[in-house]
């Protein structure tokens, strides 16, 4: 699992140029940062007001004024600048995001996505996630494949929304795929996978692209 | 020069039963607490809150924070916030039905409380439409594109933090603690700045400073940093 | 004339309260702040962007980096905090200014104000009038009471429009009035002209208070 | 990390006849003068030029200043502006039909830079309803109270100038030489920023500066102060 989710961020981050400004999801998506390729410097916007986060801080070091959007305590870039939410989301909401990588529940051949409500269960709030996948200019999902062998690549969502026609990217540890008009393509397979464990995987439609290539991370 | 300075408690003394506050900060990062410690003493009932998220619950470690000491001492019956994930509390007040919580997207949200404070009747935001967000609101379309049209927030009372204000009220937010801060100082009627440092008018130079104290009805000292 | 100014000036400075934050347009409007009584701080605000405006620059001691809305280098208070166009807009749309004074071309008993086009003469734009006029709590006209003898308060302007139904108080060399819903009162008259010689100087009904004090200015 | 300083010319080489752009500044006051001569320089045409003002006009003793420059070089067909009674060239202009002007109130113009620079479909104000500036604009009732929708405005390039600058672009402007250069630094596609002081990234705290570098394009030192 731990290996499945590093062999996900490191293809995320093979998507990312060099100047890009770029929001990560907790989690999985944060991992990303670790493996940008050489020479491509990307700064990252944290939503709850700053450019230029960088790793959690070491416990014993924490600046109390510097966290995350969960509630950690990170370090920042000499180059970081700080500022309001109104301003925060202005960069977010605005276009000036370059890419946001992000987990879901459910992602549609629509490019729809639901990622913040499971009826049933307390709904904590869908945050800064609307917004940020609104304003991106590239929606990356960072995800599994499957949760618990159940699709979570589908025809159409079952969950609430949390956007509509926003997906430009879908990166499992199975391959990687691209939303598009027709639908969802498959651009590349993990060569640990085969073309009918990957349709088998999925609950639409995933048409195979002719420049179909191996899912390469390493 | 009207003297804006006050005790926590003088701050709070006309805050009543029912009314609708903000509160700034993150995750309680950038909340004022003395001002929240205030409200508990005070002990105000069914208050609606404003704010980005529901604070921080009371752990075997250490009591609430932010607005999770509201929620803790059973003061708030609505809480308006993006997220209450962090705080637990909220959502068992919610499953109780003694707290209702409108969940906005934190983008929209800003905006809102900024368009109350701002003047404006309302925004035009992307953000939600087609989904729960959308629920209640009106849709816009401008140039073929469709718009959620959020309505202006505003409160009787805002409770917000700064680092370093000065005696007539200037004052900055340090870091991530800025938040909702800056928003919230413009969009009630009457605005209670809480700060770490409190400064003689001029002792700084005026560009350190992000904020009008025009905003600011009253200043409270003595802040300080939380120990984790 | 200069004394009228400096009369009109004096009076409006009484509507003035401890702690009032007030936009004084240019011309008249702006002597006002020499008139405060005393114990009454006012801090004013300059629509291109800060809080704490103060007088005039002494010529060659100017700070090129601070003007007000009439491009005019001026000096600020030590309690001045400087900000940017939209924050400086929120302050006067929303409600953030106790008062704002303001010269008019035209006045109606609706509260109809005029002051930014004359037909056929060049139009400079009507700069932050409008948003003053619209968003300070109370909105006094300061001007003379007629131009060149032509009537300025009438039953309906005949200028286009700055804002409708925002004047809340008119105050001239010949006095005080307010505007109501039932029309434009007579609050203050000054001694130097009679109940006749206002009515005539008016264009529209003068409700004459029952309350009518002389307009004292020293 | 990516290098963003250029000369004033390179900062100018893909602006083009018949662009949109906006000026920050206000009266010239905070306006960017080399990028101005730059344009000048490049001499492009039937620019759309958005600003507060005309600038100021050459006078006996000095040349034009803000966006008076493009006004004066002949390079404006058309000016978004709340206010343009300070530059007489502009008033020729538009008598003789060269230059097509639009008036905006001040706020409203502020915030229809902001919305197209914060993603927002538009705002809607209180100010001008029931008057010119109504014209052409739809009316939205909230609550019984009538107000303009006005629509985002967005540039290809911005020109705006700062005090302080770090080499990423983090900026902020002195004093009152704030005005519209902020709002504009979010609602072009190319942002080009000219500046008085340029620091090494990190040599200034943080908090000093007012807006982040990501919304800068280019950056152009060599600034200097108006000599009066």
């Amino acid at each position: 699992m731990a290996d499945i989710k590093h062999r996900i961020a490191k293809r995320v981050a093979q998507e990312f140029k060099d100047g890009y400004v770029a929001n990560l999801g907790i989690g999985l998506p944060t991992l990303v940062s670790n493996y940008l390729p050489e020479g491509v410097d990307v700064i990252l916007q944290s939503e709850n007001g700053f450019t230029g986060i960088s790793g959690a801080a070491e416990p014993g070091k924490e600046d109390v004024d510097v966290i995350n959007a969960g509630a950690g305590y990170v370090t920042y870039e000499k180059r970081a600048c700080f500022f309001d939410s109104a301003l925060s989301f202005a960069i977010i909401r605005g276009g000036h995001l370059d890419a946001t990588v992000l987990g879901a529940m459910e992602v549609d051949e629509k490019g729809n996505l639901a990622n913040w409500i499971v009826p049933g269960k307390m709904v904590a709030g869908m945050g800064g996630a609307m917004d940020l996948v609104t304003g991106a200019k590239k929606v990356i999902i960072a995800m599994q494949h499957t949760q618990k062998g159940a699709h979570k690549i589908l025809k159409e969502c079952t969950l609430p929304y949390t956007a509509l026609n926003v997906v430009d990217l879908i990166v499992t540890e199975m391959g990687v795929m691209e939303v598009t008009e027709d639908g969802i393509v498959l651009k590349e397979l993990h060569p640990d996978f085969s073309l009918d464990d990957i349709k088998a995987a999925t609950g639409c439609e995933l048409i195979i692209s002719k420049d179909l290539k191996p899912m390469e991370v390493e | 020069m009207v003297d804006k300075i006050k005790t926590a408690d003088e701050a709070v003394k006309d805050l009543k039963d029912g009314m609708t506050i903000m509160v700034g900060g993150f995750m309680a990062c950038g909340s004022p607490e003395n001002l929240m410690d205030a409200i508990v003493r005070k002990g105000v009932k069914n208050l609606t809150v404003i704010g980005n998220d529901g604070g921080m619950p009371p752990t075997e470690n250490s009591s609430a924070r932010g607005i999770g000491k509201l929620v803790a001492a059973g003061l708030v019956s609505r809480l308006i916030a993006s997220h209450v994930g962090l705080n637990p509390q909220v959502g068992e007040g919610m499953m109780c039905g003694k707290l209702g919580c409108d969940l906005i997207p934190q983008g929209t949200l800003a905006e809102a409380i900024r368009a109350g404070g701002a003047g404006l009747g309302g925004i035009l935001t992307p953000t939600g439409v087609g989904t729960i967000a959308a629920e209640g609101r009106e849709i816009i379309e401008v140039d073929g594109k469709k718009y959620i049209l959020e309505k202006p927030l505003k409160a009787d009372f805002a409770f917000i933090r700064a680092t370093h204000a000065d005696k007539f009220g200037n004052f900055m937010s340090a870091k991530s603690t800025k938040t909702f801060n800056y928003v919230m100082a413009m969009a009630a009627e009457t605005v209670v700045l809480g700060t770490e440092q409190l400064h003689e008018v001029g002792e700084l130079d005026a560009d350190l400073y992000h904020m009008p104290g025009t905003f600011v009805t009253y200043i409270v000292g003595g802040e300080i940093k939380w120990q984790i």
